[in-house]
């Protein structure tokens, strides 16, 4: 356990725990839009920097991603300096330009202060903010089936050749985990549609009900090894199974004590 | 363009089968059909088992590939900040003027395609322009056509 | 972790109180959560109280990619964690059991997390069916693997 | 042909510099990235037809080749023929007939090939003597433009491979590092990081796996330093790069080249088979024990790769997206494993300073800032070349003693360092030793060594929007500062340039760039902005020209300029044809008028205008 100064006050923390996750679990609120819980940091959208300093530094200070930097012993962090703020408040408001009608952003840029962006909008924006969640996501699923593609200011998320992704298997985790809910998906009469490819759902064979689809249960079959059989039914279905054959388990044995 | 799979399988035979020379297959194979055609990259993303997203972000990411074929001759006119300053821009534009077509873009009989390049490394003679790895140092606009047709 | 959760189905009369005490310990922002024990009749007047086994080799754990299914090695319950999980429902479709499922009200994904070490349903079940009791280490009965 | 041992390196030595007869004339032709662009190929091709002819081989020539860059690239194509130094500049394809004729076989010299020194109006036939050479001192440049770069032979008998000799049989690696760390070797690629620490830290992390990179990237515009020392001097590099994997413990070394640098790519590799036949790389070098290789990794043509952890991911495949660096590279680099990244030049250092100690090195250059550093000098400038001084020579000495001013008697305005990392320093800065320290403070930065002067028909603003235009482009896009301050600090910096912008833009813009220097992941996005807040700290007052006045003084930015044609012109007509809107009218022999609706100021007419006939407002 080391010890870190946060805001003012000492903080135990564990040595290379991520700042981020000591600052969430001090109560502290700071921005972080490309930060997920299932993924790596990245440090793309730089809303968590945070001020450091060391006693032996005598002043001299340097901001970092929180997200990205482990705690070290003796590590005097700030979280609402006037040039962290000043920061968050520019960031926000380039996001604003990026992204004028995305409520998650306005939202965000208000809390600090920022009404309008002071700078001329994006050309037919859209609501994504390169937060590469989604890409990062599919990565960790193991399938990576969209990216970042271009570079620089022309950089967006899509599948190869603007076509259907081949690698995809429709789980839609993209479409879930991301932050302003820009990747659009549809599932109709047992079809589900996702970067303009289309998958069948697996329908329960006693009750129709669809859960997930035929190409992401192939895939948790070969990868994760569950059995194939536990995708046939939905769990409303396999509930009452478990009863009824637990009940007739039950009913034998009491036919057997009398 | 149909290109014969085996030849694009040999091209990425000539280097290890794994990720890292993701990089250097694309440069062979931009090098051998100078462009990188669609069913090339699906064939390298299988090769060197790397996703196919990511053999597409790579061709996207580096100014060296191209995913539309090319003229056959490549005219590279360096816009380095010594040729900046020494008249780039009006080398530049004169032939996209004689060429009629604008930087990065071919032209409709596929002979020619204009390309920016950042520096050469040959500033003290700017501006440079390259036609096809043929140097041409301290061009004067209006002589730039005459070198094209020159190749 | 000697405690093990006990059903004894033949006790169970269906009066679902369990259900509600699961549902109301998982209020969120002042409204209760969907139930993770479903006392379901087998037969006439007859009931199995079904909820998650805990399994050793869990089927959920294994089917999540996001590594959001993790066992509490003190309760010994399988927990989620709502930060990582990403919604995918994978886990909802691999339990054997149907024993991982999805809360509507709160659009998220639910399985039993033995209310950290001290069940509410076991605590409220006026028969006994449901118990949370010290087990002597030998005789704990063998786990149910998926 | 092994070498398996120092004896038998010293002895290989001993032969190759006994066969060559130094009575006997060398012919040397630089085939350098300037001279080659002026078809210097040609000239030598030319030398071995006329020389195979005369059938004088034997008698008076001892050899003809091919070297890198001599330096002096204003007036190339250069032929230089030894032991003499006679400095033959501007050679044409049919000077050769003459100069093998008179010089070699009667050993006069062609005056009309001579460089005329423009102070002295004197003849100089030896180069060391021109004031261009003689305020220099190489070391990473000793051997580029003296050795043939495919010759491994060349290299050896100019006593290459010694200090690979020395430290593999004679130091630890210890002992290695510290020599380095006394000599106060700093990174060369422009962070200025020393050179020990940074070998010392990396072979202090536990691990079986090290890996030495060398950076060949050199991504900024106007730097072509590298180039030429990959080119010229291949072997230099690799034998420093033999020297880190001794000193960190490695096996396997990477010399990541950029795309736009094919030629290198070739000598490197012809360094690398030929190091390899003589068993200077693979396995058991010297005999020492240490197994290490070198593979070349070619870059895709993205200025960000020049970034170390961008670099490593271009060497492992993936796309050069930078990572935060709170854990060094030299703990975990590429592929996690602790990687030492220096620059070209510094590895080509390395063997001096093991060779003549780095207590020697430390004496030249300042105390902070010791050695000697390669520069190119480009832009609007007489002698454009590539030269390596000691550090602490003032930016007026390399400007006006070895690059002889500005051209066409033009003022100076500014001289630019740094590429797209560093600044433009005014006339009052001339006089700023160069250093890591002295130009950063002033608000620029030494960086890799490019140097592009500027005179008074540059505009401050367009080269800040030029600058921004790049880095708009070269930006990987992956944090918000850089993908998107950078973009609106261009946009920001265009409307000024097209006289649309006020004055609270131009304090948006300083407010902004204090946002892109703190908040961007890595140093592209943090020094982006230096461009455009040094040419505003030093040249606010043309920056108030465009917003107040709509004025551009240095006649550049196409919407605040107006072309006329003055008395001076002769009606040759060439502006007319050049003109792409054909807003030029007039007959031969006749004034001509330029039609300023139609004229989109391009700057295509002034360009070809050879009489000074047309003026600008």
């Amino acid at each position: 356990m080391i010890d870190i100064q946060l805001n003012g006050k000492m903080v135990k923390a564990e040595e290379g725990e991520m700042l981020l996750s000591i600052i969430r679990r001090e109560g502290i609120d700071i921005p972080a839009l490309c930060d997920h819980e299932a993924i790596e940091p990245c440090g793309a959208c730089r809303l968590c920097m945070v001020e450091i300093t060391r006693k032996e530094w005598e002043g001299w200070k340097k901001h970092v991603t929180s997200c990205l930097y482990p705690a070290e012993d003796g590590l005097i962090v700030n979280t609402h300096t006037e040039q962290v703020m000043e920061i968050r408040r520019t960031i926000l408001d380039l996001y604003l330009a990026r992204c004028p009608n995305s409520k998650v952003i306005q939202k965000l840029a208000e809390e600090h202060g920022v009404v309008k962006t002071s700078f001329e909008k994006i050309p037919d924006a859209d609501n994504c903010i390169m937060c590469y969640a989604c890409t990062r996501i599919c990565e960790v699923l193991g399938r990576s089936a969209i990216s970042a593609v271009y570079r620089g200011h022309d950089k967006v998320i899509a599948p190869p050749f603007g076509e259907e992704p081949p690698d995809c298997i429709g789980c839609l985790s993209c479409a879930m985990i991301c932050p302003t809910d820009v990747i659009p998906w549809q599932d109709e009469n047992g079809v589900r549609t996702i970067w303009k490819k289309k998958f069948d759902m697996i329908a329960c064979e006693k009750c129709g009900k669809e859960i997930i689809t035929r190409d992401f249960a192939d895939y948790l079959i070969s990868s994760r090894n569950i059995p194939e059989d536990y995708f046939k039914i939905c769990d409303d279905c396999k509930r009452i199974d478990l009863a009824n054959k637990m009940g007739s388990i039950i009913l034998q044995a009491e036919e057997a004590a009398l | 363009m149909e290109h014969d799979i085996n030849k694009i399988r040999e091209v990425i035979s000539r280097s290890p089968a794994d990720p890292s020379s993701l990089i250097t297959v694309l440069q062979d194979i931009q090098r051998e059909f100078h462009y990188l055609p669609c069913e090339a990259l699906k064939e390298t993303a299988k090769a060197l088992y790397v996703p196919l997203s990511k053999v597409f972000s790579a061709s996207t990411f580096y100014n060296a590939f191209s995913l539309t074929p090319r003229g056959e001759n490549i005219i590279r006119v360096c816009q380095g900040t010594a040729c900046h300053i020494r008249g780039a821009d009006q080398l530049l534009e004169q032939l996209e003027i004689g060429l009629k077509i604008k930087a990065g873009q071919t032209t409709p009989d596929m002979k020619y395609t204009i390309e920016i390049v950042n520096c050469v490394g040959a500033c003290a003679m700017a501006p440079v322009m390259i036609v096809n790895n043929k140097y041409h140092a301290n061009v004067r606009c209006d002589r730039a056509m005459r070198l094209v047709k020159r190749g | 972790m000697n405690y093990r959760f006990v059903v004894n189905p033949s006790l169970c009369t269906g009066c679902r109180t369990c259900e509600l005490a699961c549902a109301f310990y998982h209020t969120k922002n002042k409204k209760p959560g969907r139930s993770r024990i479903y006392p379901i009749a087998h037969a006439p007047d007859k009931f199995v109280p079904v909820t998650c086994l805990q399994c050793d080799d869990a089927a959920c754990a294994r089917s999540c990619c996001f590594d959001a299914l993790k066992r509490n090695e003190i309760t010994g319950a399988i927990e989620l964690n709502l930060e990582k999980c990403v919604k995918c429902r994978a886990c909802v479709a691999a339990c054997p059991f149907g024993c991982a499922l999805i809360d509507e009200v709160h659009d998220e994904i639910i399985k039993c997390d033995l209310c950290g070490g001290n069940p509410a349903c076991a605590a409220f079940c006026p028969t006994k069916a449901l118990e949370y009791k010290k087990i002597e280490v030998k005789a704990a009965p063998a786990r149910q693997t998926a | 042909m092994r070498v398996d041992s120092v004896e038998k390196l010293d002895r290989l030595r001993d032969d190759y510099r006994k066969a060559i007869d130094t009575q006997k004339k060398r012919i040397a032709v630089c085939l350098g990235p300037g001279c080659l662009a002026m078809g210097s190929d040609v000239i030598l091709k030319e030398f071995k037809k006329v020389l195979a002819d005369k059938k004088i081989k034997d008698v008076t020539v001892e050899s003809v080749k091919k070297t890198g860059c001599h330096g002096f690239c204003a007036r190339g194509p250069l032929v230089v023929i030894e032991p003499e130094g006679i400095f033959y500049t501007r050679v044409k394809k049919n000077h050769v007939a003459d100069i093998v004729e008179k010089t070699l076989i009667n050993g006069e010299i062609i005056s009309k090939l001579l460089y005329i020194d423009p102070q002295s109006k004197k003849q100089i036939t030896d180069y060391r003597e021109i004031p261009f050479y003689s305020h220099q001192q190489r070391i990473s440049l000793r051997n580029v433009g003296q050795i043939d770069p495919d010759s491994i032979g060349d290299y050896i008998s100019s006593g290459g491979y010694s200090a690979m000799a020395k430290a593999l049989t004679s130091m630890t690696s210890q002992e290695v590092i510290d020599e380095v760390t006394k000599s106060g070797l700093r990174g060369r690629g422009g962070a200025g990081f020393p050179t020990g620490r940074k070998w010392e830290t990396c072979a202090g992390v536990e691990s079986d796996t090290r890996y030495v990179i060398c950076n060949g990237d050199e991504g900024d515009p106007g730097a072509f330093m590298d180039r030429c020392i990959m080119e010229g001097d291949p072997h230099s590099v690799l034998e420093g790069m033999i020297i880190c994997a001794h000193a960190i413990g490695s096996r396997q070394g990477y010399i990541y080249v950029r795309e736009e640098y094919p030629l290198a790519v070739i000598n490197l590799q012809t360094a690398i088979d030929a190091a390899r036949e003589y068993g200077f790389l693979g396995e058991n070098i010297l005999g020492t024990g240490l197994n290490f290789d070198i593979k070349i990794s070619r870059g895709g043509g993205a200025f960000v790769c020049g970034e170390s952890s961008a670099l490593m991911k271009s060497v492992a495949g993936e796309v050069g997206e930078p990572r935060a660096k709170y854990i060094r590279s030299v703990v975990k680099g590429l592929r996690d494993q602790p990687t030492v990244l220096n620059n070209v030049e510094s590895f080509a250092t390395v063997p001096v300073i093991l060779n003549k100690g780095g207590e020697w090195f430390a004496s030249v250059g300042t105390k902070k800032s010791t050695g000697t550093k390669a520069f190119s000098l480009a832009g609007k400038i007489n002698n454009t070349g590539l030269i390596e001084v000691p550090m602490g020579v003032t930016l007026r000495e390399i400007i006006y003693d070895i690059g002889d001013g500005i051209p066409k008697g033009r003022k100076f305005k500014a001289v630019q360092t740094g590429g797209p990392s560093g600044g433009c320093l005014p006339e009052d800065k001339l006089d700023l030793p160069v250093d890591f320290d002295t130009l950063t403070e002033a608000g620029s930065m030494m960086g890799s060594g490019g140097m592009v002067i500027m005179d008074d028909r540059t505009c401050m603003v367009e080269v800040a929007r030029y600058f921004l235009e790049f880095l708009v482009f070269e930006s990987c896009g992956k944090c918000v500062p850089c993908r998107e301050g950078l973009y609106q600090l261009y946009r920001l910096c265009t409307k000024i340039c097209e006289g649309e912008a006020t004055e609270d833009d131009l304090e948006s813009m300083e407010r902004l760039s204090k946002t892109i220097q703190i908040g961007s992941l890595c140093g592209l996005g943090q020094s982006g902005p230096n461009p455009f807040i040094s040419t505003v700290k030093y040249f606010r007052d043309e920056y108030l020209a465009h917003i107040r006045d709509k004025k551009c003084p240095g006649g550049v930015c196409r919407k605040l300029i107006t072309y006329r044609i003055n008395d001076k012109c002769t009606g040759c007509l060439a502006c007319l044809d050049v003109c792409p809107v054909d807003a030029i009218t007039g007959k031969k022999k006749e004034i001509h008028v330029i039609n300023t609706e139609i004229c989109d100021r391009c700057g295509a007419c002034y360009a070809v205008c050879t009489f000074d006939a047309i003026d600008i407002e």
